[in-house]
Parts: structure tokens; C-alpha cells; sequence
């Protein structure tokens, strides 16, 4: 039995990622697991300059479900390459790092930024925050300006490219191909679906940022639609998240068409979750005698019964 | 010894109007929570309630832990219904512990409402290594202050307080805390007040504590995801940033919080 | 204490609805509760021509919610009026159709008959059930196409005329203005998000429509977000839906912006719930002296604590 | 009397391997529940499990009302673990039920697995009606045949098989069916069969019926959200259209079903 996948140029161990901002920068988890073991550990998104990221409350917990407004908060690409990446570095594990700005040209420095640094293999571009206050959030729901920012960091850096897209959007299909039009190696879906809850005794939102993402097994349904979508429209891999708690979880979205999946909100569940998942598609794997992760990518049948 | 682990409920008993004490025995052992320290519970048992809660240390005996909680919505209500054999997730002991290490002459503890469950663990360490700390307690009525049969019988010196007046002295703590701290003006040599509570309290206690140069420690909550530092969701504003409560605390100086 | 809420030229005697296609034609709910005492009943989606609508499995539970594909499954305008709006009219409570078509006139000619029936208080235009095929979806997720569609049913009836807006789409409260600017009298929301699901074991979707539609407390706090958008954009009031279990979720719908609300999934969970929320709103605004349903809408405070 | 009603668990039984017997104690009066009746009971204390699950009627004693399930996913799991005292929401009883009005010569009950829930109500029914139906029961082993004991003391006349073969005949049940037919050509005169199992089993019954000119129920099952033929999640295709399980059913008579 074979785990191991191809994301474009970036080739992982077994399909299984810690998704960015729900795992720290990898060392919070290490005491639980053998992050080596992960196809990959994606980080905390960072940008050029550390972050403060909003006041609190921050989190809140809903129906099956969490939202969060943690605001991009990060320590910023230099001190994460200096005190962070070392210890990453120790571990068999592919290194992924989410990134932002808050222009084109941010974007594009960011990534070179990073392309210089020793021990990291992959970027993932993070266009679909929905934290950002005003007209940022453009990058991830108009294609052309996705077109664009793709782009500029295409041109900026060699290394495999990961978009990772807005489920905020009328048509996510569309969305995705700006990206494999633009250079991306892969895309990632789906981020938090921008939502708000208000606490009716303070008359005040439970955020202190008003909006916030919501993640968890409440969106799972959503994510795997999406994933089908991109999966039929793009020829590039997608990696699928949103809601995995479990080894069937990370099945379905691989069957929609993910070629690896992304585990976020369930490691704050369980701190051995996405370990736990990469042991259950195993066995899965092994009791029907699938060879190889892939022959799962998209095998959805469609036909009638 | 990994902090993450099953847990078997010993018991679970009804205190008072909407307080609980559950007594949990680990399936595995576990590493030995300080005073300070808390663990995350999972509560409901299919994806709704989703997050663990943070619960304080409030008592260990032998390999047994007990916490002491309010019922405050879905999390704690499922909790309170839980019964003997029950099994819970649990992930800890996790944060800080009260700083005691430096032996100090006056200990003042602060505790309001069930703010008295880290507080008691920190009063009965202290009471084993012959520490003679004072114990401030209030809360809204008498039906509120919890344990106090339990902390009469380690003979700490408690001062008890209620909003409501109903029992021991009618007013804030901090109130009580102020006459104390006139009364005996040697306290605040070498003095140290460890306390956790609602926020209004702490935020009062830090006023009185700065007003008289009194040195101080609170234990914080904080809506928390992970416990471990990971999601950045439970960050207190200080004078040296934004930390985790759940990591660089919950307990933090009081002089460095900025309510 | 006053309860009664005004939609437009609609008036309802307190602000609980029940959904459209969760509570039948409320006969079925009639031996539950009192339904005179609802501040109106949304019927079933209506069209011209009765609907098979789509074959089984049509439902499926996910975490905190549920897919349906029922495909608009109905008896048809003519059929609804001859043997299930008798039943209805003998209620005190508001009769709002919810209908729709599957081009421009077909809406129209169904506003039509639907405006000469009696005992018919409003009509619900749903332009965003996500279970059609193909193009037709675009009525509900193009604001341009949404502005001629409500055009075209705004000149066809004179009576209170609602627009259901779908939440798969990019701006929600763009598709509120183009409802409000062709003249509708309020807008409701949400519909379900579109979703999926797939069963690992014969890897086959869950639902024989391959996608549904995502409804439940699964989705409120997307649904509370979009209710808070629409409220700031639009003039006309706004129906609150998606995910409401209680008087406290009720409540916070109100506060986002909402005017009235309307009770779905609930109902299949607990066939008293619309009652129950009735209830607890009046227990809420009784015990803070709050003197009319109204004082709550949009009453969510922003200003920092 | 209202069909929603609350219930307080008086007992839940392990019988088998994944297999429960559940006692429920309703708490207030409810409607007298008839065989291919069915409730739809709350499983879980949060909104996840969210809807309701159906299970038929498998016996009255009293005013309790007994359920036999088996555990397929989530909800049921959660529903094992139900200990007496706990309090379920439950809805019904809902849908038809068998027609047994006009009395006939030859009875014959086919269940399948877990399918023995309804058709053993149905089977004491006859009996104290002094019928004398002849059962057909298979699973795929004998550790999935159910309560052998209560269909020993009711005395109903029980051929039983499994797929494994390991107790009583090997094979499935239509097959021994066929060969009963064909051993007892008058059963077929003034003959009903009532049946409840895995679909493939009902739909080679229904063939089987057809073949031989039999009359025949199926109770059927499908996904539910409702229970009372709101939601229209329940369909079935019938040569009369799409039917809902909940409410036309779910037992339906087995020439009109199209499988
Ligand atoms: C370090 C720490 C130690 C604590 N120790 C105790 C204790 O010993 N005894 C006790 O009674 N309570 C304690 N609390 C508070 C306790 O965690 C909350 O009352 C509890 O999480 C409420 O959960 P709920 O589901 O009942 O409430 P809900 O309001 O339904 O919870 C919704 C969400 O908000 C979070 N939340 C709500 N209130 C708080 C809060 N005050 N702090 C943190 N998260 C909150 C919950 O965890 C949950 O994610 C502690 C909190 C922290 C951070
Ligand atoms: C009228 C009727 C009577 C029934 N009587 C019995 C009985 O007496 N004993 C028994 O063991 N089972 C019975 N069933 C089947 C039982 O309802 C399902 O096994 C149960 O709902 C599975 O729930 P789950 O959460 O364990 O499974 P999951 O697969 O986790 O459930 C997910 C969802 O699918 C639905 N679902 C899954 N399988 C079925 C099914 N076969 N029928 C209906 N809904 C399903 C569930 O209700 C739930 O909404 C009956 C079903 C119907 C429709
Ligand atoms: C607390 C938190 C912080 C997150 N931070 C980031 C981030 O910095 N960059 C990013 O691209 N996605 C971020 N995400 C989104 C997740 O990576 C993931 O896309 C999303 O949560 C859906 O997956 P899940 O439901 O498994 O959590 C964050 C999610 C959470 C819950
Ligand atoms: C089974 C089912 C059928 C529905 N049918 C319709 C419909 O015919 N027309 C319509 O506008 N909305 C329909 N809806 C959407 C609901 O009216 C409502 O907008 C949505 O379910 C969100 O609310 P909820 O989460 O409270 O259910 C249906 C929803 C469900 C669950
Ligand atoms: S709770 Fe996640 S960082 Fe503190
Ligand atoms: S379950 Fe809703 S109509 Fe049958």
C-alpha cells in the first residue's frame, strides 16, 4: 500500500495535513504526536510584518461548530524563519507555509521571502481570510483580481504554489480555475464561511470583531459540495478541509476529489485527530485493498444505482 | 505522561443552586496538577457541544480529581447530568500554576463564586506547608459561597462576604479586603494576594492591590478552542501584548493586565 | 405588550413564521399545536403544475443539520387552492404562498392565479432553491436577473410581495437591493446552502440528487451574518431564517435585523417548536419591558463595550 | 393526546451483538401504539444528533412500550447507552399500520433481522386474537435471530434460517418460503403475508408473492426528518406515485411498491 501523493511539484508522505491557524506553528501539537508522521503541517498564515490580530473574544462556539476572529495575528515571516522553522525542520514532515498581504506587491515579497528560507516546501496563499476589514476580501471572491495576486506570486517564487480559496463565493469553480489559470499548483478549500452570532442578554456580538469564520463539522457539507465542484472544473490537485473529525470525513472528501485533505477545527477537539485520521484511511484502505490514496480522488459515483 | 486521557466520573453532586462538584478518576495516570492549573472537558457526546471546557483543579485526592462548576449554558448543563462510570475526554493538566515557590509572610487569597475552586486548591497547598494564608470570600448570596464546610476543615482564617448582605458581611470583597488591609498595615509587607473571580472583581482587586503597592496574582477565563496554544483564541490584553490565556496563563500578575 | 409586526403592507399578528417546506400545508402540524396562533404559515414551494419532485433518498443528517433534495415536490396551484387552503383559512393566522417557476412568465402566471385565490395573505417568490438543474439557479445568485424576475412578478400581483434570496451567493445584500429595487414589499432569508454528502461505504452521494440543500443550526451563524448585511443595505423589512431552535435564536435574528422570523428544521425536530418560540420571545420581552417586537430589530449594538 | 410526549427509559437491554431492547415508560398517556406502528425518539442532549429516529413498536406491557433496535450509526449508538431514569422526546405513534381486519385462513409473517420488531407485534396480536400465523424468520447468523424466547412463549409456529447457515436451515428466508408454497399449495387460498426485513429481502418476497398470486404488506423504512408527512424526506415510489413512508405508511401493500 502506497500513501504517499502528488500535490504539483510537492510530494507528501500520505494525504493527511494539519490545516493553517489550527495547529500552531507545529510544536503546540508535538507533544501529543509524532508530527513527523503528518503528510504535512501547514502554519499559523504569516505576513511580512508581525500582527497584533483583533481584541478578544475571539472564538465562540456554535451549532457543530466554532467561529473565529483571531484576525491574522502572527509573528511575522522573519522570527517565524529564525525561532519557529528550526524545529520544523526536524521532522520528516513536508512544511507548508500560509502567507498573506495586504497589497499585490506584499504578496509578492512575502512569497520571495519565504522561497529563500531552508526547510519549508511549500507555499499556501491564503486569499480568502475573511477577518481582513474592507475591500480586501476581494482577493478571494473576484476571479480577476485572484487572476491577478496569483500571478504576481507565480512570477515571485519557484516553489510549489497552494491557493487557498473563499467558500464566500456564488461559483468556487470559477475561483479555482483564476488560480490554475494564474500558475497554482494546487488549491486548498475550503476557509471559514464568513458568519456572526450576537449575544441576545448583552445585545452585543459574541465576536469583538463582529464577523468571524466558521469552521467545524457544521460546514463539512458545504466543503464537500465545493471540493466537487473545483474537482470537476480544474485540472490541478485540490486538497479538501472543512469539518474533518474523522477518517470517513477525510474519505468523503477524497472520494468528492481532494487528492490529500486539510484537518483544522478537530485538532482542538482531539490533539491527535489528524494522526488518528491518517490510521482510519489506512485501515480503509487496507480492508477494501485500495493500493494508493489516489484511486479514492474523485471516485464519487455518479451513475444510477 | 500524555496530557490527553479518559476519565471515568466518580461522582457528581449538586452543591447548591447550579453548582456541581464532579469528581473524575483518570483511566490512565496522569502528570499532578498544580493549583492554577485546568483541564479541558469534553461534555456532550456527539459533535454538538463540539469544544472541550476549561475546568480549574479544585481538589485532587490520591489519583482522583475533582473540579467544582457552575452550570453557565449547554456545556455545563450536560456536564451536570453526567453520572458515576460516565466516561470523559480530557485533555491536561494545562496553563500556569499560582506562583508560590518564594516563601512569603502574608498570603491573601480573593475568591468570588466559583472562583473559590482554583483558590481552595491553592489554600490547601499552601495550608500543607504551613503557610497561614487569608482566605476573602463573596459572593452574591450565601447560597452562593461553595465549600465552606471543606475549607473550615483545613482552619484557614476566612472572611465571608455577600452582595446580598444574607451572610457573613454585606459588600464587595474588595470592600472587605480594603478594611483589612487599614485595619493591619503590616500586611502589605512582603504581601502577595493570589485571587480568581469575575472580571469586575479582579478588575477592582487590581485597583485596590496598585493603590497599596500590594503585589498580586489572578487567575483568568477566557473563551478557549484548543487549551493548548494553538488557535490563538483566548488572548488577554497586557503590558507586554496579547498573550494566551491558556498558555502564558490562566494566572498572570495583576499589574500587567490591562482590563 | 404589543406583538404584532409589520412586512410591508403585511400584517402579522406576532413575528414567528413557519418555514416554507417544513411545516406542509399545515395540516400537518394542526394536531401539535394551535397554528391560528403563528404570525403566519408559509406553505410548501407552489408551481403552476404539480411536481413529482426528486426520487429517494431525499434527506440525509449532518453534524447539526440536514440535506434535503426533495426537489420541490407539490400539488400544484390549482390543487393547493381547491383542497388545502379551506384548511388554512379557517385559521387566524396569515397565509403566505411560497411558489416559483421555471422561467420569468411561469412566475408571473403563477403570481396571477395565485392573486385571485382567497385566503392567501402574501406571496413568498423562491428564486433560490438550490435543487433545480442548470441555469435555473441563476435567478436567485445574478442581481440582474433577480431585478427582472421580481419585475416581472411585482407587475402580476398586487398583493405583499416576499423574496426568498438564496445564501449561495457571493453579496447577499446586492441581491436584497435588486429584490427591493423591483419593488418587493420584504425580502426573507436564508434558503439552504448548497451541499453534499457521500457515503464511503458504496460511494455513492447520499442523496439521489447527488446535492441539497443545507438547512438546521448548522448554518445560523452564516444566516444571523446575512440577515445583519441585508438589514444594513435594504429599506424593506427582512424575514430571518436559517438554523432558529429557539426564542433565544429567534431573538438574535431580530437583533441582526430581522423583523420577522421563520422557524424550519425545528419543526421536524420538535412539532411545538414555532409556539415555543412564540413563546419565549414574549417571556424575553416581557421580562426586559420590551413593548414591541420592533425595538429589537436591528437593536444590535456595535459600538465597542 | 397529544403524540408528543415525553418518556423516561425504564430499561435497555444488550440481546445481541449490536442488537438493544429498550423499555420506555411514557410520561403521560399516549395513543394505543398498533403492530407497523412506529416513534421517532431524541437520541442525544446537544443538536447533534439533530432529528429524531424512527423504530417500530416491538411490544406493550402496560403503559410501557418496548422497542428492539439494532446499532447502525450515531444516533442508535448514542440511544445504547441510555441508562434508566434518562428522559427521551419522542413523537407517535405515527403511520398505518398491518391490516389485519378481515380475517383470513393462512397468515404467514416473514422477518428479516431486526425486522422481527414489528412483525413479533403483529405476531402476539394474532395470537390473542386466537390466529394462528406461521413465521418466516432469517438473519444473516443465528447470533442475529431476536428474541427466540418471546416467540417461543407466544407459541407462534417459527421456521427459521440464516445465510451462515449455523442455526436452523441454510438460506435465505424466501427461499424456504418457496418451499413451504410448494409443500402446502392450499396456503395460498385466503393467504396474507406480512412482512419486514432488509429491502432485498422484501423485494424478492414481493417477487416471490407475485409469482404465486399472494397478497402481502411490507413495512418499509427511509430516511426521516419528520414523522408526520411534512417534510416529504420520506418517499417511496408506488404504482400510485411517490407515497410517504411516515404517513402513507410505512407498511404498504407489496404489488404496489416499485423497488
Ligand atoms: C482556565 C479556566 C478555568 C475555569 N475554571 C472553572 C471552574 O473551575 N469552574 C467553573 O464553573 N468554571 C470555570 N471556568 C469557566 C468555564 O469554562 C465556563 O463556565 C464554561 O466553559 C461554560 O460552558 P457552557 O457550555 O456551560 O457555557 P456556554 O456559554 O454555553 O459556552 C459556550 C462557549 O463559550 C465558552 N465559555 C463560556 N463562558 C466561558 C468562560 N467564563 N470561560 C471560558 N469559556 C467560556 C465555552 O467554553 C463554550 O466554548 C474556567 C474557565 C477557564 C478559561
Ligand atoms: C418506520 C421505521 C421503523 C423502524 N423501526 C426500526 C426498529 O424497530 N428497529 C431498528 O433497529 N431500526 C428501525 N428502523 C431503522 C432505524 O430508524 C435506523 O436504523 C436508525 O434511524 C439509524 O440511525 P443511526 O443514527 O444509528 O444511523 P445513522 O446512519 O448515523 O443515521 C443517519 C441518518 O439516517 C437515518 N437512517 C439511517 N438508516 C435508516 C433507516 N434504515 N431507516 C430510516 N432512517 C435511517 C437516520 O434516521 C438519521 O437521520 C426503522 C425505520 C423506519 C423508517
Ligand atoms: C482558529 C482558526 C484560525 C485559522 N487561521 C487560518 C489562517 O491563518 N490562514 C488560513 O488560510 N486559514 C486559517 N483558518 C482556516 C482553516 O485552515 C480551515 O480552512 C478552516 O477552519 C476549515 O477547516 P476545519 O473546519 O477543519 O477547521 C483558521 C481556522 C481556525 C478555526
Ligand atoms: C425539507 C425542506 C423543504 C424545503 N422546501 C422549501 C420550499 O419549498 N421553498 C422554499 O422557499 N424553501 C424551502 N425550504 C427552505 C426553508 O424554508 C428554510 O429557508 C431553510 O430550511 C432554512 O431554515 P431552517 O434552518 O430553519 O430550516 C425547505 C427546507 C427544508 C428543510
Ligand atoms: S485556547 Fe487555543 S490558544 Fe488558548
Ligand atoms: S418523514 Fe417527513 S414526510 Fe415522512
Amino acid at each position: 500500500m502506497k500513501l504517499s501523493v502528488n500535490l504539483g511539484k510537492l510530494k507528501l508522505g500520505n494525504p493527511v495535513i494539519a490545516a493553517s491557524g489550527t495547529f500552531g506553528y507545529g510544536e503546540e501539537y508535538s507533544e501529543f504526536i509524532d508530527i513527523g508522521r503528518l503528510g504535512a503541517v501547514t502554519v499559523k498564515g504569516l505576513s511580512l510584518r508581525p500582527k497584533d490580530g483583533n481584541p478578544p473574544p475571539r472564538i465562540v462556539e456554535t451549532p457543530a461548530g466554532m467561529l473565529n476572529a483571531v484576525g491574522l495575528q502572527n509573528i511575522g515571516i522573519d522570527s517565524f524563519i529564525k525561532n519557529k522553522l528550526p524545529f520544523l525542520r526536524r521532522f520528516r514532515t513536508r512544511v507548508i507555509v500560509n502567507f498573506f498581504g495586504d497589497s499585490i506587491s506584499e504578496y509578492a515579497e512575502a512569497a520571495v521571502r519565504l522561497s529563500s528560507a531552508k526547510g519549508i516546501h511549500a507555499l499556501e496563499m491564503n486569499i480568502s481570510c475573511p477577518n481582513k476589514q474592507a475591500g480586501w476580501s476581494i482577493f478571494g471572491t473576484d476571479p480577476r483580481v485572484t487572476f491577478r495576486v496569483v500571478s504576481a506570486v507565480r512570477r515571485a517564487t519557484g516553489m510549489p504554489l497552494i491557493v487557498k480559496l473563499s467558500p464566500n463565493v456564488t461559483d468556487i469553480a470559477l475561483m479555482a480555475k483564476a488560480a490554475e489559470d494564474a500558475g497554482a499548483d494546487a488549491v486548498s478549500l475550503i476557509n471559514t464561511l464568513t458568519a456572526m452570532a450576537i449575544d441576545i442578554n448583552t445585545q452585543r456580538p459574541k465576536l469583538a470583531n463582529v464577523t468571524g469564520g466558521l469552521s467545524g463539522p457544521a460546514i463539512r457539507p458545504v466543503a464537500v459540495r465545493m471540493v466537487w465542484e473545483c474537482h470537476k472544473k480544474v485540472n490541478i490537485p485540490v486538497i479538501g478541509m472543512g469539518g474533518i473529525m474523522s477518517a470517513e470525513d477525510a474519505i468523503e472528501f477524497m472520494l468528492a476529489g481532494a487528492t490529500a485533505v486539510a484537518v483544522g477545527t478537530a485538532n482542538f477537539v482531539n490533539p491527535r485527530a489528524a494522526l488518528d485520521i491518517l490510521e482510519g484511511i489506512k485501515s480503509f484502505m487496507s480492508a477494501r485493498g485500495i493500493r494508493s490514496p489516489g484511486e479514492l480522488t474523485g471516485a464519487v459515483k455518479l451513475d444510477v444505482a | 505522561m500524555s496530557r490527553l486521557f479518559e476519565a471515568s466520573v466518580k461522582d457528581n453532586r449538586r452543591l447548591a443552586e447550579n453548582h456541581y462538584l464532579l469528581t473524575f478518576h483518570p483511566l490512565k495516570k496522569i502528570r499532578r496538577p498544580e493549583p492554577g492549573n485546568f483541564f479541558m472537558l469534553s461534555t456532550g457526546n456527539g459533535l454538538d457541544p463540539l469544544l472541550k471546557r476549561p475546568f480549574s483543579i479544585h481538589r485532587r485526592t490520591g489519583s482522583d480529581i475533582r473540579i467544582l462548576y457552575r452550570v453557565a449554558g449547554r456545556g455545563t448543563d450536560i456536564l451536570s447530568r453526567k453520572r458515576p462510570g460516565d466516561v470523559l475526554q480530557i485533555i491536561g493538566p494545562l496553563g500556569n500554576s499560582f506562583p508560590v515557590g518564594r516563601s512569603r509572610k502574608n498570603i491573601i487569597l480573593v475568591a468570588g463564586g466559583v472562583g473559590i475552586a482554583p483558590v481552595f486548591a491553592l489554600a490547601e497547598g499552601l495550608i500543607a506547608s504551613l503557610k497561614k494564608p487569608v482566605l476573602f470570600y463573596g459572593a452574591k448570596t450565601g447560597s452562593g459561597l461553595l465549600c465552606i464546610e471543606e475549607l473550615n476543615s483545613i482552619g484557614i482564617e476566612t472572611h465571608i462576604c455577600t452582595d446580598s448582605g444574607d451572610t457573613g458581611r454585606k459588600g464587595p470583597v474588595t470592600a472587605i479586603l480594603r478594611e483589612f488591609i487599614q485595619g493591619n498595615p503590616s500586611v502589605s509587607e512582603d504581601c502577595c494576594i493570589y485571587a480568581c473571580g469575575p472580571e469586575p472583581m479582579l478588575r477592582s482587586l487590581s485597583a485596590l492591590a496598585a493603590e497599596y503597592g500590594l503585589r498580586g496574582y489572578a487567575a483568568l477565563e477566557q473563551n478557549m478552542a484548543c487549551g493548548i496554544g494553538a488557535c490563538l483564541g483566548c488572548i488577554v490584553n497586557t503590558t507586554g501584548g496579547y498573550k494566551r490565556v491558556c498558555r502564558e496563563g490562566p494566572v498572570f500578575p495583576m499589574n500587567e493586565i490591562l482590563w
